[in-house]
């Protein structure tokens, strides 16, 4: 029950802050669920409805709701749903007029407790009219004080904060990568743009053949002139050798380097093709 | 330790430093909570998630007694200060977030104590209606969330409470969330209690 | 320590103690660096800039060989993450890498596929120009470099792939590159291979 009480007081607290910030609008509680006119508005703002109200009343005064004079309560609540109406304050008619759902509940049961009791009542017929509304309000409370134990479980942002630790970043440029088959999809583009012409199928070879001639070319591109047998390492076997030789016949087909023998039997030289020495290249 | 460990134990007991090590550094860089999924690929190898639960609780028994602590939430895992500390950071930072008010609390409460409900649901308990505002704050904020409708006339939306929520309150399931309160006995409505029928 | 700590000392040894927790506290929930003004705002307490960058060093000497740091930078200080552990890091926010464009690789794949070429073989077999941001993007990779001249006017340069490109694809030689089903080899030199002595 100290839980109830508490929300009681802090509904009281509550009250007096808004009186408070109102001026001297109204600071008396209220005892019934008449309402003022002049602290309506407080009312409104205090409360979050009739159940909240009505709870506080039963809590704080030990009030008997039935013994409200409900004629008076409706008549001015009729009254505010016309002053509000006028005022077009939407939100609020719409909250007016719960409290008078509530006035209106108030009075049946207060009419039905007034009319005699049936002598025999039928198996789960006729129940106290009260029953209904104790219902309401007990559930209502719990919320209440379960919203309020809510607020009180820590939060994130307001009672503890996430930790956020700086992440550095190596100054290193990621480098796109490229993988062999990136390089095998794009020849396919260029084939499908250049698909009118003839095709023809490349193996490893070929591509042996084209590396060795980078290979001779990057040699004879530092030394200037290599003697022909110097172009091939017998120690890197039968096939290499056949490759170097047959990258060696490209070069000089492409005009890349020359072969050239100064007589018979002299050692033959390849170097690389000087414009100089040969201007009928163009 | 009376027994020298094995060289197995040993090896093991390494490990777990290292991955204690990297387990700390990236639950420190990361901005919100990781799932167990999401901390097992940052690392090359396979774990077992028997293996990273250990390495887990052993790294929160390290932060004990510090300003900062490792928690487990709906989300997964998250360093954060202890509310203790708060003091300090307020005096860094002193805006301080918004307070919800009555009727916002009020709302949430009985979306996260009777979830799934309606909005009509909200309503009836407190007795009043809820303002389309309320519920676009809780749901901005990534408290609730529509979880389905109601086959009801209108299919009104059925609301629950999001893993954030519980998250941001430290939590990890809604039965983490503070007991709901017995309901009273009674009300004092002017009349002896007795002549009521039993209240359900 | 030989001598007993006068209780004086050990009153600041304690005190020393909680203020490291707090600047521990606040220093990994803090967005950005912290200066010493603003750490000096957080404690209730006038403490001086002297004491207060004794906590800070020992609170850094206490991270030492963790995956985070404390560091002292122009703005502040912040506790910020060891570039060796980035790549755990990284596993969990997987940046795409970036890529080159077509038109790069293909000039690429030209120059792997049927090199020694120069920049006009490459023209004329992707039928467009090449730039020379292309080129420069290649050769600053270290990807393809000169290797001769063509000995025609102009003596354009003849490019070829590199060692490193080789290894940065993980071949050994450019035959491991994946053969070509189908390549237009006659666009480059409009004379059939089969003019070409026999291949073994």
């Amino acid at each position: 029950m100290s839980e109830i009480l508490e929300t009681a007081d802090a509904a009281e607290e509550e009250i007096r802050h808004l009186a408070k910030v109102q001026g001297e609008l109204w600071t008396d509680l209220p005892t019934d669920l008449y309402i003022p006119p002049d602290a309506l508005e407080v009312i409104l703002e205090a409360f979050e409805g009739p159940l909240d109200l009505l709870l506080w009343l039963i809590r704080r005064n030990n009030l008997n709701v039935l013994d409200i004079n409900m004629a008076a309560l409706t008549k001015q609540y009729m009254a505010y749903v016309d002053v509000m109406r006028g005022l077009q304050q939407g939100q609020r008619l719409e909250l007016a007029a719960e409290y008078l759902v509530m006035a209106a509940m108030l009075i049946e049961i207060k009419s039905r407790m007034l009319l005699p009791r049936p002598e025999k009542v039928e198996e789960g017929g006729e129940h106290d009219p009260r029953a209904e509304l104790v219902r309401r309000l007990l559930e209502y409370e719990q919320m209440k004080i379960a919203a309020r134990n809510l607020d009180g479980v820590p939060q994130l942002g307001r009672d503890f904060q996430a930790v956020d630790v700086y992440v550095s970043q190596l100054a290193i440029k990621r480098l796109p990568l490229v993988g062999s088959e990136d390089l095998l999809d794009a020849w396919r583009a260029i084939l499908k743009r250049a698909s009118m012409h003839k095709h023809h199928r490349i193996g490893r070879q070929e591509l042996s053949v084209r590396e060795h001639m980078s290979r001779i070319l990057k040699q004879l591109q530092s030394s200037g002139r290599l003697l022909f047998t110097e172009l091939f390492d017998p120690a890197d076997g039968r096939s290499a050798l056949v490759v170097t030789f047959l990258a060696l016949l490209e070069l000089v087909r492409e005009r890349l380097v020359d072969i050239v023998q100064n007589e018979p039997f002299a050692p033959i030289h390849a170097q690389v093709v000087a414009p100089i020495d040969h201007p009928e290249a163009i | 330790m009376a027994r020298k460990p094995t060289p197995a134990e040993q090896a093991e007991a390494n490990q777990l430093i290292e991955i204690k090590r990297i387990l700390e550094t990236v639950l420190l860089a990361s901005v919100g909570p990781m799932t167990l999924t999401e901390i097992k690929r940052v690392f090359e190898m396979e774990l077992s998630n028997d293996f990273l639960r250990r390495g887990l609780e052993a790294l929160r028994d390290d932060w004990q007694g510090r300003g900062v602590e490792l928690v487990q939430l709906a989300e997964g895992w998250r360093f954060q200060t202890r509310p203790e500390y708060q003091r300090y950071l307020d005096r860094l930072n002193p805006e301080k977030p918004p307070r919800y008010s009555r009727a916002t609390l009020e709302t949430l409460a009985v979306i996260a104590y009777r979830q799934p409900v309606t909005r009509g649901d909200v309503e009836e308990i407190r007795g009043v209606a809820v303002s389309t505002q309320i519920v676009k704050t809780l749901e901005e904020r990534g408290w609730i969330e529509v979880v389905g409708h109601k086959e009801v006339p209108g299919r009104p939306a059925l609301f629950s409470t999001t893993k954030q929520f519980l998250s941001d309150l430290g939590l990890r399931t809604v039965a983490e969330l503070p007991p709901l309160p017995e309901l009273a006995k009674d009300i004092q409505l002017g009349i002896p209690l007795e002549a009521l029928p039993p209240v359900e």
